[in-house]
C-alpha cells in the first residue's frame, strides 16, 4: 500500500470535493496502524498501568513503557517524561526545573519566533519569581538576530528557542545557539513541535538539556507528548503535579518520590494514546524521513515562488532544513475570506496568528494564511492550491 | 424556520437551492453591501465582535421601538452574514429578532460549525448582537 | 445487544479461561460505540480545533466542545474545564485557586480516605506556601470521623474529600461535610473519581465547588477527565498552564487571557479523548444507573459476606450508597500471591496500596486485595470469584 | 536460550511442558523452598527489592569467586522466582551468572511483562542481583 493509501481520511471529500488536506502544523492525520493499536489496545488489553500483576495489566504497562522505550531509541535520550503535549511539556520545565532554580534576578532568553505555548509559561514565572525575559528580535530575512541572541546570553540561565518556526519554518541555527547557550553557563529547552515530524534528532548528539514535542504533528495520536531531558537537569527537577504514580510512599507526614520519569507522570496515563503513538513511531520508521522531507520543502519552496508570482507576500525562506509550511497574505483578499473559497474546495489551509501573536507583531501583520505539507501529501494538490488561489485572485482581488 | 421572518427565509430557500459552496460564498460576498457600514471612526473597544480573527464590528440601537443594525468587517464573508442578520432584523421590534435562531447561517450551507469558539466569528457576532438587543429591551 | 456484549474486550480469554475483569476501581473498560467514535473522528474529521475555518477543524472542534456540553448537562454544571484527569484536575485547583487564594496560616481540611491524587498536591502546596494541612480521621467503622471533622473545620478555607473510597467503597456524607464546610466559610473540593461511575450527581444542587473526575473510570477513554467549578470559585482562579488557546492576547509585554474555560486548557486539547468521553456520556444514558448500581452493590455485598466465611478481613462495609469495591486480605495467603492464582484462571483483581497509603496505615495493613465490579459484571462472576477464591484458601492457606 | 545454564534450562523445559498457569504458579510455590533462606532479621533496606508489591529481600555474596545468594519474600510467588534464580546462580562465577538474561521467568510462563516496573517484582529483584554481582566483580 502507498503511503498515502494508508491514512483512511484522505478518501474523505469535503464540499463535494477531495479532501487536500493542508494544515499539516496544526495536526497531521494518523495512519491505519495507529488506529488499529488503540482499537487493539481497547478491545483486548485495556487496564490501568503499574502496580498490578493481572494479565492485562502486564500488557497494558508493556504497551505504555513501549512508548518511552521507542521515544528513547528514536531520539537517542535517556530520560523522556511522557506528558499531554508540547505545552504540558514546556509547562513542566517552567514548573519542575524553573521554579527550582531560577529566581529574583535570572534571565531567561526567548525569541520572537516563539510559540505562544514557550512564551506564557515563561511570563508566568517572570511574574511569579521577578525573573527577567529577554526576547530575540527577528530579522527581515525571518531569521534570528544571532548577534542580538550573543548579546542576550550575559548572565542567562535558560535559553527557549523554537527549532522550527510553525508560521514561517524556518528552521533556526540550533548547534549553534546551544554552543553559545552552554558557553554562556545556561540550558537550553527546544520547543521542537514542528522540527520532529520534519527531521531525526539525536538529542544526545544534539545537546539540548530540555526537548519538547507533540505526539499529534507526527502522525500520532491527540492527548499525548513529551519532554527529552538530559540527566543533570532531570536530577534538578522538583515534582510538579501530584498524586498517582509519581510517589514512593505517601504518609499524612509527607511523601517520598520516585526518582525516574515516573516523578513527573502523576495520575493515571495516556494509555492508549501511548500504544498509538509507539505505533505511529515503528510507522515513522516504514520510509525515508530525510528523502519526503526534501520532496515536501520542493514543494513548499514551488509553491512559494508561485504565490509571489500572484502577488501574495510570503512569510519564508524554505532552505533545505525549514519545514514545509508557506504563510502567506494577499494585498486585498481577506485571510479568512480566502480559507472560506478555499475551503469550499476541499483545501484545508489555517489562517490566524497560529499563536505567534509577537512574531506577527514584529513582521507588521496580524495572521497569515498558512499552507502547510506533510508526507502524503502530492505535488498535484499543491497545483491544485496554486490553480484555486489563482482564481480566487482572478476573481476577488 | 418558524421563527424567520419572511425575508430571511426567502434568503435561506436562496441559498439552499445553490450546491455549491462556493459559489454560496460568492452570494455571500454580494450581501456584505447590504449591511448599513459601520464607518471606521465608529469601530471602538465596545463595537468590537471578540475572537473573530479579524476586525469586525457591529453596533445596535432601538429608535422608536425598531432596530438600527450597523456593522462593518474586515471579512467579507464575515460582512455578508453580517448583511443576512441586517435583512432579517433592520427595522424589527427587538421582541421580533430575540426570537430568531442563529441556525440560518447553517441552513444556507455557509458555516459547519455553530460552537462558539474562536473558529466561528459569526456565532460570536450574531450573539452580541442578540445580548446588546436583550440589553436595550429590559 | 445486551450491554455486556458491547464490550469487545469482555469476548476475550486470559491464560486460557474466559476474562472476568474485577479491576474497574482501576479502570473501567469501554463499549464499542466509544471505540466507533473516535474511528470515526481520526479517519473523517480529524484537525486541531478553534481558529481554524476548514471544515474538518469545524467538526473537529463541534465534536470537543460536544464534550462539554454533555458533562454539562449530565452534571448540571456552568463551567467545566477539561483536563487530563482527575490527578490533573486536583492539581489545576491547587495551582490556579490555591495559590492565589490560600497563604502562610491558611488551613486545608484533607481526610485520612483520600487517595494520593487529593494528597500529594497539598502537601506540595502546604510546603511551598506554609499552609497547614489537617487530616480527618477513619474509624473502625471504615467511616469519617464525623466529629473531628467538625474540629478541623476551624479557619479552614478548603475541604477536600473522596466522593467515594476507591479502597473501602464507602460513600462519605457529602451533604453534611458540604454544608458544614460552607457554614465554616471554608471552599470544598469533590475527588469524583470514584463516585461518578456510580451515580448521578447534580453539582448545581450539590452545591460542592469543585468536582474533579477521569473519563476512563466510566467507561470513556484514558488521557482525559474534568474539573466542574462553581461560578464564583472559577472567577477566583488563576491561569495555570500557559500557551496555546488559552490567550487572549500574547505580546513581549504580557499577556491576557482568556475568560471561558480555556482560559485552563493550555495547548491542543485532548480532541479524540473528548469524542470518545462524548460517546461514553451518551452510552451512560442508555441505561438506568441507578438500578445497576443498586444490582452492583447487592454482588458487592454478597461477595463480602462470603469472602468472611473463608476467614478474609473485608474492609467496608458495602450500604446502598457504597460502590460494588470488595477490599480483602486473608490472614496467610500473601495478596500477590492471591492475585497470581486469580490471574491463571481469568480473573483481574488488583492488589497494593490503591494510592491510599494513609488510610492503609490507619487500617494497620500495607495493601488489599482488590475485586471492583461494574456494569457488565454478573452474579455469575461473583460466584466464580468465590469458588476460586475457597479453592485457593483451602489449598495454601 | 543458549545463556542459560544447565539446571535452569532444565527447569524452563519442564515449566514449558505444562499447559495449566495455575499448575505452573503452583510449581514455582515449590521452588519458594530452594531458597537460601535470608532470616528477617538480615532484612534491611540495602537487602530490599524496591518497587515489588510486598517485601522482599536479595542478599548476593561472592566467596572464592562462587556466588552465594540468599532470599525471601512475602509473596511465595516471588520467593519461587528468587528460587529459579537461586537455581541458576548459586555456586558459579559472576561472570557466567550476568550472562544469564531475565527472560526465563516469561518463558516459564509466570509474567507476562518484563517492563521493570512497580508491577513487576520479579523485574526488579533480576535487576537488583545483578547490579550487586556486577558492583563485587568489579
Ligand atoms: C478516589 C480516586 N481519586 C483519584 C484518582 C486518580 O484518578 P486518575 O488516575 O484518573 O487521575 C483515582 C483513581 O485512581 C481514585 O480512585
Ligand atoms: C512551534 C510550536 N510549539 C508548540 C506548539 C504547541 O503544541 P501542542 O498544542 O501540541 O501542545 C505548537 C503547535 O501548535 C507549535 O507549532
Amino acid at each position: 500500500m502507498s503511503l498515502r493509501d494508508q491514512f483512511p481520511i484522505l478518501q474523505r471529500k469535503v464540499n463535494g470535493y477531495p479532501l487536500v488536506y493542508l494544515d499539516n502544523a496544526a495536526t497531521t492525520q494518523k495512519p491505519q496502524v495507529v488506529l488499529d493499536a488503540m482499537n487493539v489496545y481497547y478491545s483486548q488489553s485495556n487496564a490501568n498501568v503499574h502496580r498490578a500483576v493481572h494479565t492485562l495489566a502486564g500488557e497494558a504497562t508493556d504497551g505504555y513503557e513501549s512508548c518511552r522505550t521507542k521515544l528513547k531509541e528514536r531520539f537517542n535520550a535517556s530520560k523522556v517524561i511522557i506528558t499531554s503535549g508540547t505545552t504540558e511539556a514546556i509547562n513542566l520545565v517552567a514548573h519542575a526545573w524553573g521554579r527550582a532554580n531560577l529566581s529574583a534576578g535570572d534571565a531567561i532568553v526567548l525569541t520572537e519566533m516563539e510559540h505562544h505555548s514557550d512564551i506564557v509559561p515563561w511570563q508566568m514565572l517572570a511574574e511569579e519569581r521577578g525573573v527577567e525575559i529577554r526576547y530575540v528580535p527577528v530579522t527581515q530575512h525571518f531569521t534570528l538576530d544571532m548577534e542580538a541572541f550573543t548579546h542576550s546570553l550575559e548572565g542567562a540561565k535558560l535559553v527557549c528557542v523554537v527549532h522550527t518556526s510553525n508560521v514561517l519554518g524556518v528552521r533556526n541555527p540550533l548547534e549553534d545557539i546551544i554552543a553559545q547557550s552552554h558557553a554562556a553557563g545556561a540550558k537550553v529547552l527546544i520547543d521542537a513541535a514542528q522540527g520532529v515530524p520534519h527531521a531525526t534528532v539525536d538529542f544526545e548528539a544534539f545537546g539540548a538539556d530540555f526537548m519538547a514535542f507533540s505526539a499529534h504533528k507526527m502522525c500520532g495520536p491527540t492527548g499525548i507528548g513529551a519532554l527529552l531531558v538530559q540527566p543533570d537537569a532531570f536530577e534538578q527537577m522538583q515534582p510538579f503535579m501530584g498524586g498517582g504514580d509519581m510517589i514512593e510512599t505517601v504518609s499524612i507526614e509527607g511523601s517520598t518520590y520516585q526518582t525516574n520519569e515516573h516523578k513527573f507522570e502523576a495520575g493515571t496515563p495516556r494509555i492508549a494514546e501511548a500504544i498509538g503513538w509507539s505505533a505511529a513511531l515503528d510507522w515513522m520508521e516504514s520510509f525515508d524521513l530525510d528523502a519526503e522531507h526534501e520532496r515536501m520543502v520542493g514543494i513548499a519552496r514551488w509553491v512559494a515562488g508561485e504565490l509571489r508570482k500572484l502577488g501574495m507576500a510570503v512569510y519564508g525562506r524554505h532552505d533545505d532544513d525549514d519545514a514545509a509550511v508557506v504563510s502567506f497574505l494577499h494585498p486585498t483578499i481577506n485571510s479568512e475570506d480566502m480559507a472560506h473559497l478555499l475551503d469550499a474546495r476541499g483545501y484545508a489551509v489555517r489562517t490566524g496568528h497560529h499563536c505567534a501573536q509577537p512574531l506577527l507583531h514584529r513582521l507588521g501583520i496580524t495572521g497569515t494564511v498558512r499552507a502547510s505539507f506533510y508526507v502524503y501529501n502530492t505535488r498535484e494538490e499543491a497545483e491544485g492550491l496554486v490553480a484555486e488561489l489563482k482564481e480566487i485572485v482572478e476573481k476577488f482581488a | 424556520m418558524t421563527f424567520y421572518p419572511e425575508a430571511l427565509r426567502e434568503l435561506v430557500e436562496e441559498f439552499q437551492e445553490v450546491e455549491d459552496k462556493r459559489e454560496r460564498i460568492e452570494m455571500l460576498f454580494e450581501l456584505a453591501e447590504e449591511v448599513l457600514e459601520l464607518p471606521r471612526d465608529a469601530w471602538t473597544d465596545s463595537t468590537r465582535v471578540r475572537g473573530c480573527q479579524s476586525e469586525a464590528h457591529v453596533k445596535v440601537g432601538v429608535s422608536e421601538g425598531r432596530i438600527e443594525f450597523l456593522g462593518a468587517a474586515d471579512a467579507k464573508l464575515v460582512q455578508g452574514l453580517m448583511g443576512v442578520l441586517s435583512i432579517a432584523i433592520q427595522g424589527l421590534a427587538p421582541a421580533q429578532a430575540l426570537l430568531i435562531p442563529p441556525d440560518f447561517a447553517e441552513e444556507m450551507g455557509l458555516l459547519n460549525s455553530l460552537t462558539a469558539s474562536r473558529s466561528n466569528g459569526f456565532r460570536n457576532m450574531y450573539d452580541k448582537v442578540m445580548k446588546e438587543l436583550r440589553q436595550q429591551t429590559e
